[in-house]
């Protein structure tokens, strides 16, 4: 069993790291560009803005267990497997990139206006804003919802189990659940608990250190 | 699709759902296996549609999770080519119930909680339909009925479709509830306690299910030797009490 | 040269700007003064496209900036600093890194920023600050950063709300001769929004007065302390200029009390002295200011004529011509 | 079939409106109290803030699939029944709750120290400063997170067929993916972009109307 | 009364205050000026608790507000009004709500609050503006909003951060003249951090002057302009006293320069007249400045002594015996 755990615990981590990795790499940007094609913003396209939206909107209103489905074939068709913790990471990107671009895109309306606007009478072009200014200022409140975003997919990896994925979350249910086994149970839900608590204190550390409105 | 296979045969990926069939797999044939220089790669699902998905993709050799109307039924709708090999030792659908000890207690507005999966739930109602609680609309095809199809429930029962590991879960609500014989082994609830066990035709026994055309493989050979190997007749004795044996295992038990 | 031309801005039913017209030269000192709520911010806010007017038009150095591309408004920001009433910096970067970043956005090397934004932080006395965060600076230090951010990139305009009004005096008038210096050695034309009149008096050229959205004057800054027209004007000429005696001296008075003002040379010549030798009075000065604006001397004395009906009506007859304008407070009871 | 669909609706109505219900009825008070018991906040309480964040996570470090089921005693107890939708939402309340409470202790970080320091310099109890200051300066952040929120537990949501919870969710796995009926599945698929598409937009839109840095 | 012993205060390794104490009297208005950075806001921000000292005491009416409960220091707190360097409105609130919000704090009824609201915006010139948002308004209105919401409780001590410092010259004018108002009427303290020395000069009994988180001078305003001692604060001093001749000016003469610097009532006397019937002498009023500091006079002039030489001399004695002081700047060429 020990063993089972380990290797639970690594598929968890396979899992999770590639959705985080594509969360933030696709979701930031994507955070970024509903942002910035808002109204009163440089990019200002209230077109463009809407579609993007209601694309976020379509992946989002999929329950993940649909999502997992529908995704087979992409995964089969990206990865030539369908089963397997990898294939099982193509809907938790899919699920992750949507929920965090939304959690970037609240973040970045907090910045200031007014730095926003110091910056653009610099000359600053667009890029340079987003780059040194939005991102920056918004790092802090990226980072609690990049907390929150990680934390979901973790329990969006549970289900991973429906084809194969494997997990820790899938142990709990494969043996707490459907083998009535207490004992994995348990130990399956410490072990989350353990890692959720660690992913929420290295993200509050984190964006903490990000926010220097009450620095000393 | 050789890859998944392995070449050299030493290596076999089966796709079963979590519970007793992974677990005969696991306990049972992989030592057997083992000794004649055979990896078992088990992977456990926890869904009926998956494990035929992979299994026609080239992702698995081959599962063991469903009965052969079920399989047949995937095979119309979804135009998979997958063939039904052996039954293996199953685990009989029954009916428990906390509150009552036998079918005479019916009244009318009982809840009965059922399986909610295709498969499970046509066998629940199926047997509900046997003791004249309800009738299913004869025309629509028996592996797919669901609760909708009811149309006459003279005793007003309440249908409780439920994740087939809810059932048991569910037995502190429901008058009745139906639960599969591996969730009703697990969750420590005895056959022999049942309201009443599924008379299981071989029609709803679990079968090792390969892709068409790979019937002759080495690999199959190696698993069907298995299962119809002294060990597993053992191992599925004491392992597998109250379990409906397939027609080879019946041999063995006649033997002795 | 920037010539703004019959530009209004609404907000909702407020109007902020009223069909405003006015022109900059190139290197003036340009002061704009009014009431708070007047459209000042408004205003300068037009002039680098911060804002965009309802109507009207912003010309600076022959382009409409309300009608350019982004891109090539974004030049033309390159070389138009500001600095901002509520600063507005970056408050993830720190000091060093909120002046750099100007510098960065008008593609400056690394090297060159490396050199030149110590230079600035000198200037505006924050070398010792240059890694601390905007929150953890005094409000004069963070206007400072402000203004080493504006001056960054050498600017041909220079845009400054209130750039001061958060520094002591010795520092406003640090700040103030830095931007006169560069005024003159660069040529930089500087419009400059501020509450204090003694800024636009130590470095203005020109300054335009605005009340409830409209420039009601606008000139050079010595004439219009000199003779203010508008009453707000006067008023604001005032604050500087304010002569109000104590009451009690006043009332305690027993001669003339004449208020003098002085322009030009006028102030330079021995008016009082003259008068008390010429005729047999004596002027005792209860009340005064000189300054001098651009090199040339306004003042303001007010004096009691104390003598002889007689010699008191001559030796004010005689001050009369000689000054610019002769008011008489209260006459001798 | 259409009877079918409207009672999914009415289903998934009714989990989701419970389950906002207390999201935000206990979701909002706990994320204040993380908020106000944090470093250099008026009730800073290092202890008492770590047991309420470790309560939270735990909560949240379980997939919603086990928390589901470690629920059902729970619902039973309250309601005299496990199975059904308003035994499904008490895993959806569940689940709500501490997501909820994570963003909005994010959208309370955000408000102006100064602002919180005026208040104080009032005279404000911490329950005015709550009640007057922190929520209405937050609001804006607190509805998008709660978009965000209403959009996850209607995800989870679908999965609360497992206990017989129903709604649009469930039909779309009962149906189109058990019994590969294509076209419940396209029909719940729409159904579900367009409640998410109609929450976002009313979500954003009651954000910006919060929002009065931006009037005009 | 409120008493400052030996207050310190350190932000990492920045000594913010450094060892203040000061004593400010009930009824005083007490102002405090210094270099930016010096300590201004965080000395104020001690005597409302809103940062706790490093060490030392703060003892508001005999209480050390350092030690008191959270709930005692509320009760305080509602008696001590603040306006904010960078107004800290609440920006979901309107005027009408912001104002409305300290009066709630204090436990004012609704009608009350309906009454006091509307009378405060009109005092501060925001009547039209109360269902506006803070982003709506300008940087002046914004102060305006903040010195209504301070004044709102009738408080006994008002803390000001630079209280008009966003504000024109006509407006700071009215708020001062307010703020000395309910000085005077109703007793209340007022502790002021201006960088405007007229400020000072128009309003403050005492001020402190500060530099590097000490406080380096305090005394009776009269006293401090009139003579400072510390070369900040004479530096400070000047800036309102400058007398800084052009260049020019002191090149093209042809006279003793004579600076004269008159206290109290020597102001009110004619010492140039009489100087210039006396002897055979001509005063010519170059620069000069009379300011009434608490009604009392303190003037400086500078004066060209023209004449013979002897007559010079004997002049240039006797005023030196009837003036405060006399610096000669330049002799006759
Ligand atoms: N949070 C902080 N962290 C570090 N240093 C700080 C912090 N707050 C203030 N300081 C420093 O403490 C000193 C005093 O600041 P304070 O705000 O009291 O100055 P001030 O006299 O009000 O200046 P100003 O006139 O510019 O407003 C400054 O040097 C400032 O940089
Ligand atoms: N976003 C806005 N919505 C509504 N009114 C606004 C807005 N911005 C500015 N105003 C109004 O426009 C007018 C001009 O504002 P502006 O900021 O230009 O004044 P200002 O002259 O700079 O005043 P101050 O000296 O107080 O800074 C003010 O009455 C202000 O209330
Ligand atoms: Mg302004
Ligand atoms: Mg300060």
């Amino acid at each position: 069993m020990a063993d089972e755990f380990v290797q639970a615990f690594i598929e968890t981590g396979w899992m999770l790291g590639i959705a985080t990795f594509f969360s933030i790499a696709v979701g930031v940007p994507l955070g970024v560009f509903l942002f910035v094609t808002s109204e009163g913003m440089f990019w200002q396209n209230r077109i463009v803005q809407s579609i993007a939206g209601t694309t976020i909107n379509i992946i989002r209103s999929l329950p993940y267990i649909i999502l997992l489905v529908l995704l087979i074939p992409l995964a089969k068709a990206l990865l030539g497997t369908s089963t397997g913790p990898t294939a099982a990471s193509v809907s938790l990107v899919f699920a992750g990139i949507p929920f965090y671009a939304r959690l970037v895109e609240s973040a970045l309306r907090e910045v200031d206006r007014g730095v926003i606007e110091a910056a653009e009478s610099c000359g600053a072009s667009p890029w340079r804003i987003i780059w040194d200014v939005l991102l920056p200022e918004a790092k802090s409140g990226m980072i609690a919802g990049l907390t929150v975003t990680v934390i979901s997919l973790l329990g969006y990896s549970a289900m991973a189990g429906m084809i194969g994925g494997g997990g820790i979350g899938d142990l709990a249910i494969r043996y707490g659940y459907h083998r009535f086994q207490q004992e994995v149970m348990i130990a399956t839900v410490i072990i989350l608990i353990i890692v959720v608590q660690l992913i929420q204190s290295v993200g509050d550390r984190l964006s903490k250190k990000a926010n220097k409105m009450n620095v000393t | 699709d050789g890859e998944a296979k392995g070449e050299t045969n030493q290596t076999i990926t089966i796709g079963a759902t979590a519970g007793p069939y992974s677990d005969q797999l696991k306990e049972g044939i992989a030592p057997i296996l083992k000794e004649k220089g055979i990896k078992l790669n088990i992977i456990e699902f926890h869904d009926y549609i998956q494990p035929n998905n992979a299994l026609e993709e080239g992702d698995i050799d081959a599962n063991l999770f469903q009965n052969r109307l079920y399989l047949s039924n995937f095979n119309e709708h979804q135009g998979t080519k997958l063939t039904a090999l052996f039954a293996v030792p199953t685990a009989p659908i029954a009916m428990y119930s906390k509150r009552h000890q036998s079918l005479d207690d019916l009244e009318p507005g009982m809840t009965i909680s059922l399986p909610n999966d295709t498969v499970n739930l046509a066998r629940s109602l199926n047997m509900l339909e046997s003791y004249g609680w309800l009738t299913v609309d004869p025309n629509v095809n028996p592996i797919t009925a669901s609760e909708k199809d009811v149309i006459d429930n003279p005793y007003h029962l309440k249908l409780n479709p439920l994740e087939a590991a809810a059932t048991p879960r569910s037995l502190e609500d429901a008058d009745f509830a139906f639960v599969n014989g591996n969730y009703a082994i697990a969750s420590g609830l005895k056959l022999t306690e049942a309201v009443d066990v599924e008379q299981t035709s071989e029609d709803f026994l679990i079968y090792l299910t390969v892709r068409e055309g790979e019937e002759d493989e080495p690999f199959v050979q190696a698993l069907k030797e298995a299962y119809e190997s002294e060990e597993f007749y053992t191992y599925t004795l004491e392992h597998s009490q109250g379990y409906v044996l397939p027609p080879y295992q019946q041999e063995q038990e006649a033997k002795k | 040269m920037i010539e703004v031309r019959q530009v209004t801005k609404r907000y909702g039913n407020v109007l902020a700007l009223d069909d405003v017209s006015v022109t900059i030269e190139r290197g003036d000192i340009f002061g704009m003064i009014g009431y708070s709520g007047a459209g000042k911010s408004t205003l300068l806010r037009c002039l680098n496209g911060l804002e965009q007017p309802t109507s009207g038009e912003v010309i600076i150095d022959g382009i409409d900036i309300t009608k350019v591309s982004k891109r090539a408004l974004r030049q033309i920001r390159q070389k138009i600093g500001m600095i901002f009433q509520h600063f507005h910096l970056i408050q993830t970067k720190t000091v060093y890194q909120n002046v750099a970043f100007s510098m960065k956005v008008a593609g400056k090397s690394t090297a060159e920023i490396a050199e030149r934004v110590p230079e600035l932080l000198h200037l505006v006395g924050l070398s010792d600050r240059a890694n601390h965060y905007p929150a953890q600076l005094s409000g004069g230090q963070k206007q400072r950063v402000g203004i080493a951010r504006a001056l960054a990139n050498n600017p041909d305009i220079l845009l400054c709300d209130e750039a001061t009004s958060a520094l002591d005096p010795t520092t406003t008038a640090s700040i103030l001769q830095l931007l006169k210096k560069i005024n003159e050695e660069l040529d930089i034309t500087i419009i400059l929004i501020t509450h204090e009149m003694e800024v636009v008096q130590t470095i203005c050229h020109r300054v335009a007065v605005m009340e409830d959205g409209k420039i009601v004057e606008e000139g050079d800054v010595y004439h219009i302390f000199a003779s203010p027209e508008q009453p707000l004007t006067k008023q604001f000429v005032d604050t500087v200029h304010s002569l109000t005696l104590p009451p009690r001296l006043l009332e305690e008075r027993t001669g003339d009390i004449l208020q003098l003002t002085f322009r030009g040379d006028d102030a330079e010549q021995a008016i009082i002295s003259k008068a008390a030798t010429r005729f047999a009075v004596d002027l005792n000065i209860l009340h005064g200011q000189i300054t001098y604006i651009q090199d040339r001397a306004l003042g303001t004395l007010i004096v009691e004529l104390l003598g002889e009906p007689k010699e008191r009506k001559r030796a004010s007859a005689w001050l009369t011509e000689r000054t610019n304008r002769l008011e008489v407070l209260g006459y001798a009871s």
